[in-house]
């Protein structure tokens, strides 16, 4: 099953006609993801990949009332209007894959988004996949393959190296969801794992986060309150990080003291959360994990 | 985009906010007859406009009695240089007389995803200070997206840091100008520290505001600027702004190039490890062409504290094939030599392999390999 | 029993100093109303015909925790803020006295009030009173008695003067409200008729509207629609008002050709509902229609 | 309170949409030269500026094709009173040849309490006409209070009014930015009619804002320039404004003057059901004292179109002793005598008739009989 993406999940590009949203529109057809319409404004009545490109999601809406997922590919700068469309037409899951949107547009459409309950992953994410079954996303598919393990991961090519080295182990994943690198996005570590706790087929988790904002002591925080019913692991990027400087990430930034590497590690050990010191020994602590060790 | 005291205060003003007379001095200006034009009386404030924290303490801000003071303060702080920066501008202001400095300052709450008011009365220090010495004093009033913070709002936080009778009006007019330049210069963080607490009315007695850069679309007249604030950034950190790198300088010998902030920064960390010390930060993006690749791999070879330069590209939209080409490219048209270690894995990685071993270079498989070479142990 | 007010209801008076505020404060204490606290910045800490005053609506709510509804003097330019005030803190019923308040800043305190789940009444009007339990609003005290007879009105003499009327002959009322004359308003005719469908002391309603947007009409519509279990009678002012002019009223105009008087006359009538020439007729209409003529 | 058309394009195009070149004359300007200076090229639309509706079919907007007519068409349209009035400023602007013309307004819809875009593909002639030649051809879109309105839905609201291409782009634009003007010029009405459809772009004609009264004290410019708008108002519709009295002249012959906007229309109504004609709509207010009925009863003695005066007031708050001393007051001071017939009620209401029984005036009761007396029936 996974969370959050599945084989019943039916896609709509928003941007289909650009570069990106034309290249990944392939990839992800050619994974089998069920991508039934694309949006680009002025472009309706085009196709692309043989994929039905409309001038609203609305009308893409009413001619594929089946679709409940967008993925967002349009620049920065109109993005925030392209969640505002996805959600009011009654979307139920937004990826935004778009990198330097304006915090302030984020702070809203999340807002709005949860407001009429609907999810959105990212902006500044590589999407989500539920290998074998879906891919809504830009990851290269080839280092997944299913199994038990979660991820949730705040970098892009990190989760792919975690994945792959797991792929490698043998150790399959149930979903892979990346939330993410902006400092203000949709669904947080401690939101994606209430999905996870749920999910049957997940066995274990593990959480890649970085430097900068308390999401994964948030994290800690949930799991040593609350409770999770399945093992946890993390590795955190950024221990040589400097203080005040933007790793890359609009996030990934330690400020006003706070979102160190310390920190992090310090909460999420006292919540029994083992850290790994390098990504390459999460497939033996997962597998440890997996196996009750 | 940090903006210099005088711009954040002319913003407010803009917005009808009452704010201390005041001239803006560049460098070569005649100061005695700008301060003589203006009629201020002394005492003044002289203050250097410089973006770096602790301003004062680095000895950024003077307080004269006389208008030659002023003159002479003002030419010294053009040559003194804080935190390695010579101001280019200087703020000569009325001094307010005050007896209470408080702190109040608007960021973006991550998990909150929302505006939120931090405020204290013990104000004049960074909020840093105040967190760790009277942590209880500093309020966190947090504000809806959509609604904005309304004026009752702004009353109950001045209440609950100790303002009242009519200075509570003027905090309250402050502080909701304050949200405005948040909300409309798209800011990360906009703050007056310290806010002059007098019996009648506030005055922002320093006042910052950063400009989230993703927005800078939406600030054209700041967006030209962009360079000229760039002092307080490093000279490499500078030139890489120029070329639109991804590039913070740190104070180790290994040159560090990744793909991915997240991987460039976890290769940074498997050096440090390992027992070595990476000297930089810089992410080639996902999906880099060889011409992007090129451009980092020549600004590494060029960078001085890089004795060596380790490249970590993980191939998924990113192309081996291309990282490969772009390292080649650099290689052949820089002269600069340096030891260059390259760990390559994922798509088209046995092209990319095999065009790095044509230019006599063996790319590893595995990372930790990698990096116990670079570190050499 | 009556609708929106009745004896349980406890009152903080927003602009409680000011000279409107403090004598419409002592008026309602004289009728009973319990006004338990004031509210005026800056003047926390007075009394005001014995009623504590304090700076914030909060502070007030956190001292009188049985505070449910709040009754707005303030000058226009700070009534929104006054509204927001009383609903975040968590009042139930806001009744804004205030006239000429900035359009825009009703229409947006009326949508959050509502999205909070709070009553507004007005803005621009002379509030609620269920005549022997509460009174909250400025209408004159004598003209009313208790009994049968709802009352819902966009106008504040007239309704007085049809008060008068009935309580002349001999007919109380259950409620009386007054729901303003702004084009924008909080409770309108169709929502107050709900109240008063459910409310047993109420037995017949006289609805009191005038020229200028189409209240009447809707209220036509839902008794046409939904049925209305009581008998309504209706007036309508401004038969001889011009096209295109205020009368007095900033709602009472008629735009676009639409909010005439004829308009509003044809539609109730074809919904059944009697509509009085004048308001004197009221009283016999009303008499008939309690004895079910 | 009406922006005239200059006054609402200039918002717009401070805005950052393109508006038709134009400029505007005043008069005793040199139109010819105003016009060399500007380096316009022929044809021009010249347009009265005027706030009344209608101004097309009134002839106060003529297309010229030299700048000679221009002049000339420009110098008899100051001369030219459109519905009584004549034009203070003149607009001539760049006339765009174009096939189509759509209406686009934004109003406020009272029962949604949203602000509601009206659109429709048959513009050019008023909304009203529209809906009734084609009412299913108008388009109502409510937005969002909070959100307010998105790119993407003025795409919809474009495309479903038949804009399509590269036009639609510029829909897009200008809608939002007419929303824009809406919210923060707190209007009542943001209209443009005729809205010209290009093969690329839209254009707006004619450009009209009703700013909300209410709201004056936000836009402070405009409310100085309140009485130069009262043009369209009758003489003592304006004499009124000055005294800040709530009065509109109607067309019969007895004078009303009432306490309450519902009593005082009431009034009238009562009047006119009695067979008489009201001369006026005068509302002293709640809570009147005094003086201010003096102004009021003033004001209607002075008024020539009230032969009677016809005073109907229930007092509540209002107390009718201050209405009494407010009537004999205006009548001592006053040199004009007219017959007056008052119904007085409610609080101080003995008091109140034995005031005005002392200046020999008996007052009514009941409000039936004492209008069957001023009709004289």
């Amino acid at each position: 099953m996974g969370i959050l993406v599945d084989k019943n999940t039916k896609v709509i590009v928003q941007g289909i006609t650009g570069n990106e949203g034309s290249f990944h529109t392939k990839l992800m057809l050619d994974y089998g993801t069920k991508v039934v319409a694309g949006v680009t404004p002025g472009k309706g009545g085009m196709k692309v990949h043989n994929v039905p490109v409309y001038d609203t999601v609305s009308e893409a809406v009413k001619e594929h009332p089946d679709a409940n997922t967008s993925i967002i590919f349009v620049p920065a700068k109109f993005a925030a209007d392209a969640v505002y469309e996805s959600v009011d037409a009654g979307l139920k899951l937004v990826v935004v894959i778009t990198e330097h949107i304006p915090v302030h547009d984020s702070l809203e459409f999340i807002n709005y988004a949860k407001s009429k309950g609907v999810n959105v992953i990212g902006p500044n994410c590589p999407g989500a996949i539920t290998p074998g079954e879906s891919k809504v996303g830009i990851m290269p598919a080839n280092v997944f393959m299913p199994g038990p393990v979660g991820i949730a991961s705040r970098s892009g090519t990190l989760t792919y190296e975690v994945s792959y080295a797991l792929t490698r182990a043998g150790i399959g994943q149930s979903t892979v969801v990346g939330i993410g690198g902006d400092p203000v996005i949709g669904l947080t570590f401690t939101e994606v794992m209430e999905y996870y706790e749920k999910d049957n087929q997940t066995k274990a988790l593990i959480i890649v986060g970085e430097i900068g904002g308390d999401a994964e002591e948030r994290a800690a925080k949930m799991v040593e309150e609350k409770g999770f019913t399945k093992p946890v692991i993390a590795f955190i990027a950024g221990r040589t990080a400097p203080e005040g400087k933007r790793m890359g990430h609009a996030g990934a930034i330690i400020m006003l003291g706070s979102g160190t590497y310390k920190d992090k590690v310090e909460k999420l050990e006292s919540a029994g959360i083992k850290v790994a010191k390098t990504p390459f020994e999460l497939p033996k602590l997962v597998s440890d994990a997996l196996k009750g060790k | 985009m940090k903006l210099f005291e005088f711009e954040a205060k002319e913003i407010i003003k803009n917005y009808g906010f009452e704010i201390p007379q005041s001239i803006l001095i560049k460098k070569g200006d005649d100061i005695e007859k700008k301060i003589r034009e203006s009629k201020m009386e002394p005492p003044f404030a002289v203050k250097a406009q410089v973006l770096v924290a602790g301003r004062g303490k680095s000895g950024g801000i003077k307080i004269v009695k006389t208008v030659e003071d002023a003159v002479k303060t003002a030419q010294t702080l053009f040559e003194t240089p804080i935190k390695g920066i010579k101001p280019s501008f200087i703020l000569i202001e009325k001094a307010i007389p005050h007896d209470k400095e408080l702190y109040v300052g608007i960021v973006i709450d991550r998990s909150l995803r929302k505006p939120v008011v931090l405020a204290s009365k013990f104000g004049g220090v960074d909020i840093e200070e105040i967190a760790r010495n009277n942590p209880e004093s500093i309020i966190r009033y947090p504000i809806d997206t959509f609604i904005g913070l309304r004026n009752y709002e702004a009353r109950i936080i001045g209440k609950s840091i100790g303002v009242t009778g009519k200075a509570l009006g003027s905090f309250e007019k402050f502080l909701t100008t304050l949200y405005k330049a948040f909300i409309e210069y798209d800011a990360e963080l906009a703050e007056s520290n310290p806010l002059a607490y007098l019996q009648d009315k506030v005055i922002p007695l320093d006042l910052r505001i950063t400009i989230d850069d993703n927005s800078l679309f939406r600030h054209e007249d700041y967006a030209k600027t962009e360079e000229e604030r760039l002092g307080e950034n490093t000279e490499y950190e500078i030139k890489a702004h120029e070329l639109d790198l991804a590039f913070v300088e740190l104070d180790g010998d290994i040159g560090v190039l990744g793909n991915g902030a997240g991987l460039t920064m976890t290769t940074m960390d498997l050096i440090y490890e390992y027992g070595g010390k990476p000297a930089n930060f810089l992410d080639m993006g996902g999906g880099a062409e060889a011409e992007h690749v090129k451009t980092c791999v020549k600004f590494l070879l060029d960078y001085p504290k890089a004795k060596k330069i380790f490249i970590n590209m993980f191939g998924g939209i990113t192309r081996a094939d291309e990282v490969a080409k772009g390292v080649v490219m650099a290689l052949n048209e820089s002269s600069n030599k340096k030891p260059i270690v390259i760990r390559l894995t994922g798509t088209n990685e046995e092209q990319g392999k095999e065009i790095l071993k044509q230019a006599g270079i063996e790319a590893f498989n595995d990372p930790i390999e990698a990096v116990k070479v670079v570190v050499g142990k």
